[in-house]
């Protein structure tokens, strides 16, 4: 018999080796003349353990990690192939309480199936989102949407059966579906996991949007620091299109970003679209109403879009029981940074940040204390234990200065410098910026330059009070959610963090 | 102004004449309904005194050059 | 006359019929839907403070100047881009706006220069007026950050600066070269703190595709795009709306004034034609009216040999009028004549064409609209009953396929041609048949569905095949040719182009455009929607131009393209007063209104009102009076503000007319070539030193302000008054709004207009009478002028200039951008940095041929003449054309075209010669002795002073 | 991999190839830089003919995106993450340490990244194109030595 073995072919998985690992797999396996099959799926999305690599025996599959390639010799003597136990072996990985506690819905897939195999894809209930979608039709798309609760994953948080109900209605002789793959935030990495692992539900729910919305064309825009999930949705595209579920009547093409975070905000990644410059444009017009090309538009988020099939598969109702508040469904969140445990962790809104952090991540990765958490990557908030109680819900975030963005949380010890931080906050704004709008073009540099002066005790008070003024006008007049949620890190870090913006420097003065 | 040493056109008045009335013969003749009264009426209406008068001359002296349509257009001027 | 103060809305005016209430800062306020809020409260009169909005240009919404509160919306919308809604409650002055606001400012200015008070625009700069709006007192900041104080000028462009460390990064000027000019010359270049303007790829103005039409001078808030004219003069203390005296697109200015001198012109946002927007001529080339060769004094000379020696008015005056009365006494009334000039007002040329009936006794009087827009008037008068394009300029943001026949919008009529791409880019589609690939060919996000470049010459054929396609594939719009048109013309007309030797497919070989783009350009002018045509000299500078301008009224009348928005026969006049000088009564036919001088009724009209006889025989012709000088007849002319050697075919000709003269009265700014045979010169006066009127393309009357006492001591009207009185004919006009009163008295059309309602309306559009007060912005709404509309047969009747082995090479001619006409003005401003020689484009094969390489010296010649010039090599012309303009007169195009003249207006054929191009080692002998004429008759004799 | 030299006739090849895809001039670019590995301002008049684009437009889109250069790379090219998670992890310093040993390697270009995606893995660098995650300075060394 044939030994399957999975060994993940996701960024994260091949960024410590996971290339290497598959090669030494099947070098050993030759030289044993032992046939084996190795299979390249995603990640599981426990990155402390990759390289994970996976067995199928009858017991299940079996998991050893983290692997690297020269221990494959040795693991493969002991029997790696059937499964045998080892220091590595993790046993079944869907039993290791991180994975086992999961809600994954949208993640179901990922790191089971072979990514580039439709049938693998349809073997474990793939496409039925897309078949229930066909016989419901425009309108009970619509409403199933709607009726889900689904809210944008990309941080806004806006309702997406309105969005889409609002481009359905457009009148237009084209309509354009976009996919927002522009993952540009520090501390998230689902949108490319689901590219990378299962990139055929990304596909699906794109169609579905196409269906409900009668678009004739979809767009996904991914990053240029991406190319393998590039290179993994283009070739399942090029898959779908010759098993026909792409082709006249709804196509697809992948368009690479060119290095500008500022292109994740739907305007100027409909710009950057049309090849222009990435400049946010002013809504009105609402892409909805005149979007890539001045067409009607729907732009989603990834994950927005590959929620849908599981939605129109099983109805909104079983997905709306998830979650809390007006925050439904599940939300896939990455824990990331200094901790132990980083990985994506799908689970119905509601988990506090405590428990993501401490409980499911294990604390840091150093050991040390957690000092502060970056919820909602460079534009979200930095958060202190002592508001770990804050539940996982847009509403909730918000009501304490954060935002849950994109679900990133990045997790610091109690070695980081808070004024550091928020100097980068603002740094990382004038690095981005579009340089359309004022507050963030010219703001963000000031920021810089007077953070500097607070770190190096200039006037400490009357900077820190020309800190909050230009908050103040970023956060109100910018434009776009770079410049006016800037303030988030730079605020919240003043805020919680008082004694490193010269506090000590200037009690000790006295 | 002497150009002796280049070859430009030097036409006299005269031929300049033909050569218009001939190309208002061209324009009427494809016209429906009478040419020559067409061709008159037009040099009546645009060609001063003097430009008629050399023109029936010419056409009096024999017409050379004159398209038939166009000669039939300067007999019928009455001024 | 303080400086005139126009608001500034904003953003632009929202066109809806339907309204929306709203209050801002407590008062309500009623606007059109789709108003942003901006606009609204500056409609109510409140002025929320803003940078990047402007209201030429779309919201933008960059500055976040002008953020509002919104009762029961989060945050702090933007007024330019919020849109009113019905109920909406706006505050836009509460603490939490002045802090937003006072921060955006604080980092603008931490950010900038602070000279104010020895910065150009101090007192005109929006950022300094904005940074008192807010109550900005303190950088806090410093000014010890990152900058770009030290950012390098570009002085490259000769009539404005660019100093980037002033700039706030609005993208002001881009947009408004993108929106407004349709260049995209601009970009912001890099972003973030880095963003900076950028010309080209990070070049110089010069070195960028900036055509210098000043948009983005415009619309610059601060110093850092500025007329270098405004640097050294300072700013302006007054201000006077006039008329630009270049093209046919009659742009309204502003001209700001210092004194007598004028500081800049500035284009008016309320200028019916222009709509604020500008060309590198109007905008810039204004520097001749007080260029050192302007002739200030009269002069005169015995013969063409002689030195010219200045004398006083009266002794020039009493010299001409003797000369003239000389010469009527010795060769007869007729020997003598007068040119009006489609530069100078309707005012004046209505004198010039009086003085000739009233006063010389004949109807010798002729204009220049001769040599390019007769055919229209013959043309169009036959086809629907009035000498004149049918709709307004505005009307072509409704038109969905524009047709340009035979002209180059971007570089002869650019202002109209922006706005023509602004609908091009909103969807339009374009056909371009012209043998040269004109720039709307392709040029920026605007490309032609069909370019047809056929052989010169073969307009009609071309028109023909189109009209065949529409008739045989069932697509003329029956209903309308029932309704307005004549049926058994139409039904002959129909028979005609229904025949197969006017298939695309017979015409092919003719033409040299394939047959499958004449059906697909025909298929798509007639089911393409609203169908507008466009056309310029090269329909009617043609032995056949009046049959190719009946063909265009043949092809709108056929798909009942006309009488409404968005459609129509528009010929784009060449200049600024084209049409007012035919409407004259210029041409030696008929009187004002287009009216034969045989008529009884109206002449008798005119008699009464003058006083004198008139006679009742046409006159000569531009060409039949040098005809008739070279015979010896005709002895002395009077000629207006025309340069009739440089600009009129076979300059050899004219030259042999001229000469041939006892007296040639030269009126004009400058010794022109035509001045080199003048016996007495006349300086005149530019368009800014008297008052009067323009009519421009769209038929829109429009006022002429003077603006400073002229610099020679008369307006060209006084001048042609004194010349009058010294005949003895007694006028006694005190000011031009009586002339316009005479031609309104006398001229049915015109009957509703005068100097009062012009300020009062701000242009009129003829015919404006009791039946439309207002003017006429669309003609033969509802029916035609001429009753029901005439389809004539259009015989395509090929021209005798014929390619041969001899010359082997058909020559078309045109114009450039930067320069205007024969270049009397453009040549005396600094527009000759874009265009100081005119070249021969010949295409890469022909060079070839004939080891012609880029830039070398050849020889044009043809049957007429021959000339020397530079060689461009580009496949902008097809194999077997060549081209080129004739700005210059050094290298007088006109040497070489014929004498060849369109059937029924004799307007010369300039667009097609036969020629031969070959190597040439120095210029020909005739340039070289013309060159020594001119030199020769510029010498001026100074009466020592007393 | 590595690039060819510059060649006007082979950039409007390229530039053709992608011409008639809707808002090509992304797609063009990068077909250009995969090229040449930059798009010099030669490409600019080019490209802006093939498009029908300004020089400026074009030229502006190219000066917005950090991906474009326009002089052609040093033969290796390493991008540090210099994002929050890889920065919670040391990146920082680390960055700082790397900058400092390679500061006199003329063949290599240091750029800054903000964030590969790897951020439960940080710090993470891509080292002429090829991803490394968890790294610290002897690995970070490693990988650049591996390639000469």
């Amino acid at each position: 018999m044939v030994a399957r073995v999975y060994v993940p072919g996701d960024a994260a998985a091949v960024a410590v080796g996971a290339d290497e690992v598959a090669a030494a797999l099947a070098a050993v396996a030759a030289r044993l003349s032992t046939p084996i099959e190795i299979i390249r799926n995603g990640s599981r999305g426990m990155f402390w353990l990759e390289t994970l690599v996976e067995v199928e025996t009858p017991q299940g599959r079996i998991g050893y990690g983290p692997i690297e390639a020269p221990e494959v010799p040795d693991l493969v003597a002991a029997g790696l192939f059937d499964g045998a136990p080892h220091a590595k072996r993790v046993g079944r990985p869907d039993e290791i309480p991180f994975l086992a506690r999961q809600t994954r819905l949208t993640f179901a897939r990922c790191g089971v199936i072979d990514p580039g195999s439709l049938d693998d894809y349809r073997g474990h209930g793939g496409l039925k989102g897309l078949e229930r979608a066909r016989d419901l039709g425009m309108i009970g798309i619509l409403d199933e949407v709607t009726a889900s609760g689904l809210r944008g994953r990309g941080g806004a948080g806006f309702p997406t059966g309105i969005k889409w109900r609002t481009v359905a209605e457009a009148v237009a002789d084209r309509k354009f579906v976009v996919c927002n793959a522009d993952e540009g935030d520090s501390g998230t990495f689902a949108d490319r996991m689901i590219m990378e692992g299962d990139p055929f539900v990304l596909i699906e729910g794109m169609i579905i949007a196409g269906l409900a919305v009668e678009a004739s064309y979809g767009y996904v825009y991914i990053r240029s620091e991406y190319p393998h999930a590039i290179a993994a949705l283009e070739r399942a595209i090029v898959t779908a299109r010759e098993a026909g579920l792409l082709g006249a009547a709804f196509d697809l093409e992948v368009r690479a970003g060119a290095g500008a975070y500022v292109c994740g905000e739907e305007t100027a990644l409909l710009d950057s679209l049309e090849g222009k410059r990435g400049v946010v444009r002013v809504k009105p017009p609402l892409p909805a109403h005149k979007g890539l090309f001045g067409k009607p538009t729907v732009v989603n988020n990834v994950l927005s879009l590959a929620a849908i099939p599981f939605i129109l598969a099983e109805g909104a109702a079983a997905y709306r029981t998830f979650g809390m508040g007006r925050s439904r469904g599940t939300m896939p969140i990455q824990l990331a940074g200094n901790i132990r445990r980083g990985g994506l962790y799908e689970t119905a809104f509601g988990v506090t940040l405590g428990e993501l952090v401490e409980d499911i991540g294990g604390g840091t990765w150093s050991g040390r204390p957690v000092r502060a958490v970056q919820v909602g990557g460079p534009l979200g908030a930095y958060f202190p234990p002592s508001l770990f109680d804050t539940p996982f819900d847009y509403e909730a975030f918000a009501a304490r200065d954060g935002l849950i963005g994109h679900g990133g949380v990045v997790v610091f010890d109690d070695s980081v410098d808070m004024a550091r931080q928020a100097r980068f906050a603002m740094q990382f704004c004038a690095v981005e910026s579009c340089g359309k709008c004022t507050p963030c073009r010219l703001g963000a540099v000031r920021g810089t330059e007077v953070i500097d002066k607070i770190i190096t005790g200039q006037d400490v008070a009357a900077n820190l009070s020309l800190v909050e003024d230009l908050c103040h006008t970023m956060k109100l007049g910018s434009l776009c959610a770079l410049g006016g949620f800037t303030p988030y890190p730079v605020m919240s870090a003043i805020t919680h963090f008082p004694e490193d913006f010269g506090a000590r420097r200037t009690m000790a003065a006295e | 102004m002497s150009a002796s040493d280049e070859d430009h056109i030097a036409t006299t008045s005269d031929e300049r004449l033909v050569v218009m009335a001939n190309q208002i013969a061209r324009f009427f003749a494809s016209q429906p309904g009478d040419a020559a009264a067409g061709v008159a009426k037009h040099i009546a209406a645009y060609w001063d005194p003097r430009m008629r008068a050399h023109i029936r001359a010419h056409a009096a002296a024999g017409g050379a050059g004159l398209d038939p349509i166009a000669s039939d257009g300067v007999a019928a001027l009455t001024r | 006359m303080p400086m005139i103060k126009l608001i500034d809305y904003g953003t632009p005016d929202a066109a809806s019929d339907m309204t929306v209430t709203l209050t801002i800062d407590g008062r309500e306020i009623s606007v059109a839907a789709g108003t942003s809020i901006m606009r609204a409260a500056a409609l109510a009169g409140t002025e929320i403070p803003k940078l990047c909005a402007t209201d030429s240009l779309e919201a933008f919404g960059s500055c976040r100047l002008c953020l509002v509160e919104i009762d029961g919306r989060a945050g702090t919308p933007a007024s330019c881009t919020t849109p009113a809604a019905e109920g909406m409650v706006v505050r836009t002055q509460t603490e939490t706006l002045k802090r937003l606001r006072n921060g955006v400012m604080e980092l603008y200015i931490s950010d900038h220069p602070l000279d104010c008070l020895t910065c150009a625009a101090n007192g005109d700069c929006e950022l300094q007026d904005m940074a008192g709006a807010v109550g900005l007192r303190e950088v806090r900041y410093g000014y010890d950050g990152e900058n770009h104080l030290a950012e390098a000028k570009d002085e490259s462009n000769p009539y404005f600066t660019f100093d980037p460390a002033k700039c706030i990064v609005c993208s002001r000027c881009v947009r408004a070269c993108d929106e407004v000019q349709g260049t995209f010359a601009l970009t912001i270049a890099g972003r973030g703190f880095g963003s900076k303007v950028s010309p080209g790829q990070g070049q110089p103005f010069m070195d960028s595709d900036c055509v210098s039409c000043g948009a983005c001078v415009q619309a610059c808030p601060t110093a850092t795009l500025i007329e270098k004219s405004l640097i050294e003069i300072g700013q302006p203390e007054r201000s006077v709306v006039t008329t630009c005296a270049y093209c046919g697109v009659g742009c309204t200015f502003e001209a700001q004034m210092r004194g007598e001198q004028v500081v800049r012109m500035i284009p008016y946002k309320d200028g019916k034609a222009n709509q604020g927007h500008s060309c590198v001529k109007g905008r810039f080339a204004w520097g001749y009216a007080t260029h050192r060769e302007r002739i200030l004094n009269p002069m005169i000379r015995d013969t063409i040999t002689d030195p010219w020696r200045e004398v006083a008015w009266n002794e020039a005056i009493a010299h001409t009028t003797q000369a003239f009365k000389r010469i009527q006494e010795r060769h007869g009334r007729l020997a003598v004549g007068a040119i009006t000039s489609s530069r100078c007002t309707n005012e004046e040329t209505f004198l010039v064409q009086k003085l000739v009936r009233a006063g010389y006794g004949n109807n010798n009087v002729d204009t220049c609209a001769r040599v390019c827009h007769s055919p229209t008037g013959y043309g169009l008068r036959t086809t629907y009953g009035t000498s004149a394009g049918t709709q307004d300029f505005i009307s072509v943001d409704q038109a969905d396929v524009i047709v340009i026949i035979g002209a180059n919008p971007t570089d002869g009529h650019p202002v109209f041609a922006s706005r023509m791409k602004q609908r091009l880019r909103a969807g339009a589609h374009l056909i371009v048949i012209d043998p040269r690939r004109i720039d709307l060919v392709r040029t920026p996000h605007v490309e032609a569905d069909f370019h047809l470049p056929l052989r010169p010459g073969t307009n009609v054929a071309v028109l023909t095949a189109m009209a065949h396609v529409i008739v045989t594939e069932d697509l003329a719009n029956e209903d309308f040719i029932r309704d307005r048109c004549d049926a058994d013309e139409f039904h002959d007309w129909a028979a005609f182009v229904a025949r197969p030797e006017h298939s695309p497919e017979a015409i092919e070989a003719t033409c040299g455009v394939p047959a499958g783009d004449l059906r697909a350009a025909g298929r798509l002018y007639a089911t393409g929607g609203n169908g507008a045509i466009y056309y310029g000299l090269g329909v009617t500078e043609h032995s056949q131009g009046t049959t190719a301008v009946m063909a265009i009224a043949n092809l709108a009348m056929v798909t009942g393209n006309i009488g409404r928005e968005g459609v129509g026969v528009n010929p784009l006049r060449g200049q600024n007063n084209v049409q007012g000088a035919c409407d004259m009564g210029s041409f030696p036919h008929e009187l004002s209104g287009y009216r034969h001088i045989s008529d009884e009724a109206t002449r008798s009209m005119f008699e009464a009102d003058w006083g004198v006889a008139l006679d009742d025989e046409p006159g000569l012709r531009i060409p039949n009076m040098l005809d008739a000088a070279v015979d010896g007849v005709f002895k002395a002319l009077y000629i207006q503000g025309e340069d009739i050697l440089q600009s009129d075919p076979n300059t050899h000709h004219v030259s042999a007319g001229l000469a041939a003269m006892e007296c040639v009265v030269v009126q004009d700014l400058f010794l022109n070539e035509t001045a080199n045979y003048a016996h007495v010169f006349l300086p005149g006066s530019t368009f800014l030193e008297k008052d009067g009127t323009f009519t421009n393309a769209e038929r829109r009357i429009q006022r002429v302000r003077k603006v400073m006492t002229p610099k020679n001591g008369y307006g060209d009207w006084e001048i042609t008054q004194l010349l009058a009185n010294a005949m003895g004919l007694g006028w006694a006009y005190d000011h031009p709004s009586q002339i316009m009163d005479e031609i309104a008295r006398l001229t049915p059309t015109f009957a509703g207009v005068s100097f009062a309602r012009l300020d009062e309306l701000g242009s009129i559009q003829w015919p404006c009478n009791d039946a439309a007060p207002q003017g006429t912005p669309v003609m033969h709404i509802g029916g035609f002028a001429r009753g029901k509309g005439k389809f004539v047969v259009t015989e395509y009747v090929p021209t005798d200039e014929k390619i041969g082995p001899r010359f082997p090479l058909l020559l078309t001619t045109g114009r450039i951008l930067s320069q205007y006409n024969v270049g009397a003005q453009t040549r005396r401003t600094a527009n000759v940095v874009w265009h100081d020689q005119d070249v021969l484009e010949i295409h890469p094969t022909d060079a070839e041929d004939r080891g012609v390489r880029e830039g070398d010296l050849v020889r044009l010649n043809s049957r007429a003449g021959e000339v020397a010039l530079h060689a461009r090599i580009t496949d902008r012309v097809a194999p077997g054309v060549v081209y080129t303009t004739f700005h210059h007169p050094d290298t007088q195009a006109n040497v070489i075209t014929t004498d060849y003249s369109d059937w029924a207006t004799n307007c010369p054929e300039y667009k097609v010669t036969a020629v031969q191009v070959s190597l040439a080692n120095g210029p020909t002998g005739w340039q070289r002795r013309s060159g020594e004429l001119s030199h020769q008759s510029r010498r001026i004799m100074r009466e020592p002073a007393e | 991999m590595p690039f060819a030299h510059w060649n006007a006739d082979r950039a409007a090849a390229i530039v053709a190839a992608q011409a008639n895809r809707e808002g090509a001039l992304l797609p063009v670019l990068h077909a250009l830089d995969h090229a040449f590995g930059h798009v010099p301002d030669a490409a600019v008049p080019i490209i802006a003919q093939a498009l029908n684009l300004s020089r400026a437009e074009v030229h502006g889109v190219i000066s917005f995106y950090h991906d474009f250069k326009t002089t052609p790379p040093p033969p290796h090219v390493l991008k540090l993450c210099r994002a929050e998670a890889c920065q919670a992890r040391g990146g920082e310093a680390m960055a700082a340490r790397t900058l400092a040993r390679l500061a006199d390697r003329a063949d290599i270009a240091i750029e800054a990244v903000y964030c590969l995606g790897l951020c439960a893995s940080g710090p993470a660098a891509m080292f002429d194109g090829r991803l490394a995650a968890r790294l610290d300075d002897d690995r970070l060394t490693a990988i650049v030595e591996a390639a000469g």
